[in-house]
């Protein structure tokens, strides 16, 4: 196994798609000349040339839009959003056209475009450059939403999604850009599936992107504890893979639900909702859920650090589960 | 309007448009506001409901520009889009029968009198969101030009739609990629209750439009003539010169905005003013019959034709069945989910 | 009790709420001149004049946002957005700026702004007119959701909202602008709390808006099983009123949700979870949610129809959890 | 530059400027330099986190426009908005604890180098949504309007910002509805890495204001005396006319976008060059030294004095504490909730 930065896995995936197929072109602020703003897309303009890979101005609504017209024509764009902060500009767009327009023309449009955003806190960015949307986005019918927390989903996540004839948003995780990991040998992934990281029978922690490792790492200090915590990256956030979820929560009976989202109207509240109607007499305790505050992501480290999930605040509900904290 | 500007404007006929074209626009017309008029009435009976907003006094735009473009060329449309649609092709059938809510629409009934839609006829809507549509369009120009297949899109909107931030992204991304687009603006005026002049700061919608270094030109809506001869320059430099074009085509809504709007904006006498001098149908066959080109029998023809067409739309439509709900569920995504 | 219509009801709150209240005013696409779009704001130019009635382009975002930064410096405005569908294209504003503001500056700023927003089905508007919002909207920190359902509260609830130094988007239901109802006798409304419509024991139906009345109605229903179902109207969806539905849910053991929006992320998610976290051992039945299909909305009236909750898929859900059909 | 043209700026300077003011504006330009370049290094020193975008080269703006404000005046500005701040009267303490994250800070540690707000200077921040703020400041126009308090509002933006739908529906809005607020557009060519050239189908910015019929002026942004006579008419214009105005001053940003900015998109050269010959504060000095305004002592003093005010701020911040979480989770809705 080859180890690579979950960034590098990125780039590679986006230049082997972009090497791949020609219908591909990616689309951006600042996704050329400067090398994207998170060095995704260094060298790909040197690579692929400007009819490829167009800096577009700040227009975040009509350059997605753009997008969504160029799918339409045949073509299968992939769009950079820098951040999902800035994706609220590009909301109406995604929302009324690219998740309607297949429906509402009577099955007659497709749309296979793929829109890459950024996502997360962690860096001290504050209110402005810090959310996580992607679950608050996950409520728009006709698009699916994924999000990779390996570096093999990393490096082979955009590919499925540009086969896709969908409108895919991929979440990239700001926080792990600078992760290394072990590449799997492997040549694709499957988009509609979650993924079981870590198998245990005591308690079902359901999470994805950055979460993933503060979930591993609280199930590690749980296994000194002679308790078996079973960890599931989701993958995709839109549609769910229930039966993953439901298999799991079936077996260990607890569920603990880890979103960096805030709590309110988050994924977790959709994943718990479902949990209780589909197995509600397989629960030996309610769902719990550990989310980020809801306030605007504060700037200084301590205060963000003290918003969103961590492995220990995820450990203190996981215990509250177990013993029945009620 | 003088002797001396009909003379001219009859003098442009002449110069732009064979007798069997001209009589073909005109006969077009008809039809829209015969399709038109049958919608209003199939709405006043609780056949056709959600909003409906109509095209009559409108038709000349529509039913010239429309004509001259390639059958594959996109078009990208508002929720005042029968004429279009009709004029690219779609039948009154499958107009009629969308608007009824039947799964024989265009759309399967799912969209309604807003939401035409027909790929065969590279009919993209019928878009209600206002501005909306314009950066699929640029997108959809984007794509002709990369793939080299000599098509353009055209985007028609109203004057409303300027004020939107969407025409601003998409008027400068259209020209600093140069994406063959050809962008229509109907004029007329209002959008819903407002008057451009409380819409628009500048009011000169030629000098927006060229304020992103787009070629841009204004013609009268009621002059089929003039916007023949613009339309067709407009369509030849997009499609050639692989840039983006403004057209703005003046005209006025002879009827409310929707079947809900009152007009308690504009004044009756305003609106009798247009009707009364200004109905561009009524004008066109005046300026037609002066040159000869048709006469009364021949309008008349006409006009049963048009009937004829709607009422048979009207009948199908009212035959039509309502989508089955299971298959109505499909088409959100493609494959399982 | 004095009979009106919940337009009416809503016109009448408008103008006293303009006439107690100088540093109102209302600005909005055809406010002024048109009348309103739904005829709420008619005649008010002519009473208030064009200072106080301003009709503004088509720009969603801006004269959005210029309501935020009015109402920063000390003015209270009442911004109408004509539907949620357009909303997406304020979205920016309200999440990044009237959300944010406040707690992003320290705590410094004030933004005594209400946003009126029409929202829901049942008019046959198709996919770009019609959905249900709010729900989604409530994920948002710093911002208020309220929406009537009565007319008494389309009546008094924008003087409250107008009172409260919060940004508060009221959502005005469109499927019962026509409503006729009996005005209650008070003089002013608690925009906080939830409203208990109709007392039972059995079954706790929790809901909002328009699909109030088919609670109602499903409610009627089973009094004729002898079944007793409780009608709470949330009235706010954010913050929750949680101690209304929870000592409901405690008293009747199972609980239904009725949500207009799209069911996955919908706030009906949001209620289900927290119902489960916070008193799951009173529960007798998983909490249950009827919600709107998860498709763009069909234009043709039937499809519209079996897309939306009805009183007889409340009544097929309610008997469900009364029986136990898993 | 040549030293005609060197004579007429002098020239100017002397027309414009007392010597006292001329003075004042370089040690301000100077304790802004100091800012940032101790911003910087705090920031090597992991003090600093998150986005830290500088200010460097572009001084005589802020310098020169902000004085010209009454007190009231409220200010809305972008992510690099230090020197702003400094000059809207915020002490270099209260923003440097603001960057290290300290209750202390004029946002109490929460908004950092991006959201630097102080409501007692009637300092709006530190926006980091590009464009976003520009509705805020014509609302805030309005309310000063309606309140007839005689203020306005004043709203700096890059010219990126430009491209985006809020420019355009801002400028309109502003003129339609004679909001007072001044539009002030550092034009520094790049956003990002995105030259203006790919960002503007129409380059000439002023042009583009004047589509919305807004007064437009450009100035040199490295001429302290032009900046300030077109500053101070454009003020008293908005402020007695009640109408926007907008301001371009051209500058370079002779440093990197933000810390995490590599420089791609620009030579090397590109850059030195600029560093070499239009460092605006060298330019200044050296004009101010040809007019005998002052000296090399004077100057080492200056930069002494604005060290000292720097060193004092970092002693504060690194003093400061961090804002309780408890407290933290307040001032999202105000009330109970
Ligand atoms: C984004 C958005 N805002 C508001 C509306 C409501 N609306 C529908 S049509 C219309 C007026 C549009 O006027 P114009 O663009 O001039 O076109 P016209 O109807 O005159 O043909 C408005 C405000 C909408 N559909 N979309
Ligand atoms: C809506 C939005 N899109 C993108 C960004 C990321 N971003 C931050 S600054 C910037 C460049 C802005 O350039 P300009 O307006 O010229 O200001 P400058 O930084 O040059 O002062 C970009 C793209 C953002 N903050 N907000
Ligand atoms: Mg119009
Ligand atoms: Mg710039």
């Amino acid at each position: 196994m080859e180890k690579t930065t979950y960034r590098q896995a990125l780039h590679d995936g986006l230049y082997d798609t972009l090497k791949s197929d020609p219908k591909t072109f990616l689309i951006g602020e600042d996704v050329g000349r400067y090398g994207g703003s998170y060095a995704v897309s260094k060298g790909m303009l040197q690579e692929f040339g400007e009819e490829r890979i167009k800096d577009t101005p700040l227009s975040e609504s009509v350059f997605t839009g753009l997008g969504i017209g160029a799918a339409m024509g045949g073509m299968h764009p992939i769009v950079e959003i820098m951040t999902c902060n800035f994706a609220l500009l590009a909301l109406d767009q995604i929302t009324n056209n690219a998740g309607t327009l297949r429906h509402m023309s009577g099955g007659q449009i497709t749309i296979p475009l793929v829109i890459r955003i950024s996502t997360g806190a962690g860096r001290q960015l504050a209110a402005q450059h810090s959310h996580s949307w992607e679950g608050w986005f996950s409520h728009i019918p006709g698009i699916k939403i994924i999000s990779p927390a390996t570096v093999t989903d990393a490096r082979y996540m955009l590919q499925a999604a540009v086969k896709d004839p969908n409108p895919v948003l991929l979440f990239e995780q700001a926080a792990l850009y600078n992760m290394e990991g072990n590449l799997e040998d492997v040549r694709e992934v499957d988009i509609s599936k979650a993924r079981v990281l870590k198998e245990g029978s005591d308690i079902s922690f359901i999470t994805y992107g950055a979460s993933v490792y503060k979930c591993l790492e609280a199930a590690e200090e749980l296994e000194k504890l002679k308790v078996s915590a079973e960890v599931i990256d989701l993958r995709s956030l839109r549609p769910l893979d229930m039966p993953t979820i439901l298999t799991s929560v079936t077996k260990t009976h607890r569920a603990l639900i880890v979103d960096e989202g805030w709590r309110s109207g988050s994924l977790s509240a959709e994943i718990a909702a479902r949990i209780s109607e589909e197995c509600f007499y397989e629960l030996d305790a309610p769902v719990l859920r550990v989310c980020s505050e809801e306030i605007p992501m504060p700037y200084a480290k301590e205060l963000e650090q003290k918003s969103m999930p961590q492995t220990s605040s995820i450990l203190q509900a996981a215990k509250e589960s177990l013993h029945g904290g009620y | 309007m003088a002797s001396k500007e009909r003379t001219t404007v009859e003098q442009k006929i002449k110069e732009q448009l064979s007798v069997e074209e001209a009589k073909q626009i005109l006969f077009d017309m008809i039809r829209i506001r015969e399709l038109e008029e049958a919608s209003a009435q199939q709405y006043s009976e609780g056949k056709i409901r959600g909003f409906l907003h109509l095209y009559i006094g409108e038709e000349p735009i529509a039913a010239t520009i429309l004509p001259l473009l390639k059958p594959q060329d996109q078009f990208f449309g508002t929720y005042r889009e029968h004429a279009h649609a009709l004029m690219k092709g779609i039948t009154a059938r499958s107009i009629m029968a969308e608007m009824f809510g039947k799964v024989e629409g265009c759309s399967k009934g799912r969209g309604g009198s807003m939401h035409i839609f027909d790929l065969s006829k590279s009919f993209y809507g019928g878009n209600a969101i206002v501005a909306g549509h314009l950066p699929l369009a640029i997108g959809m120009a984007l794509a002709n030009k990369m793939q080299k297949n000599d098509l353009i899109s055209i985007c028609f909107f109203g004057e409303g739609a300027i004020a939107e931030g969407e025409f601003h992204e998409s008027m400068n991304m259209a020209k600093l990629w140069k994406l063959p687009v050809l962008f229509v603006c109907e004029n007329n005026y209002y959008a819903m209750g407002t008057a451009l002049e409380r819409s628009e700061s500048q009011t000169n919608l030629i000098e927006k439009a060229k304020s992103y270094k787009v070629e841009a030109k204004r013609v009268n809506g009621r002059n089929v003539a003039e916007i023949k001869e613009a339309a067709k320059q407009a369509i030849d430099f997009v499609r050639s010169e692989q840039q983006p074009y403004f057209l703005e085509a003046q005209t006025y809504r002879l009827v409310a905005h929707s079947m809900f709007d009152s007009q308690q904006y504009r004044s009756k006498e305003e609106v009798e003013y247009w009707k009364k001098h200004h109905d561009p149908i009524a004008e066109y066959i005046h300026q037609l019959k002066c040159l000869g080109w048709v006469n009364s029998n021949e309008i008349k023809e006409m006009q049963d034709k048009a009937k004829t067409e709607m009422d048979d739309a009207i009948s199908y439509a009212q035959a039509g069945t309502t989508e089955d709900f299971q298959s109505c569920m499909q088409d959100v995504l493609i494959g399982e989910y």
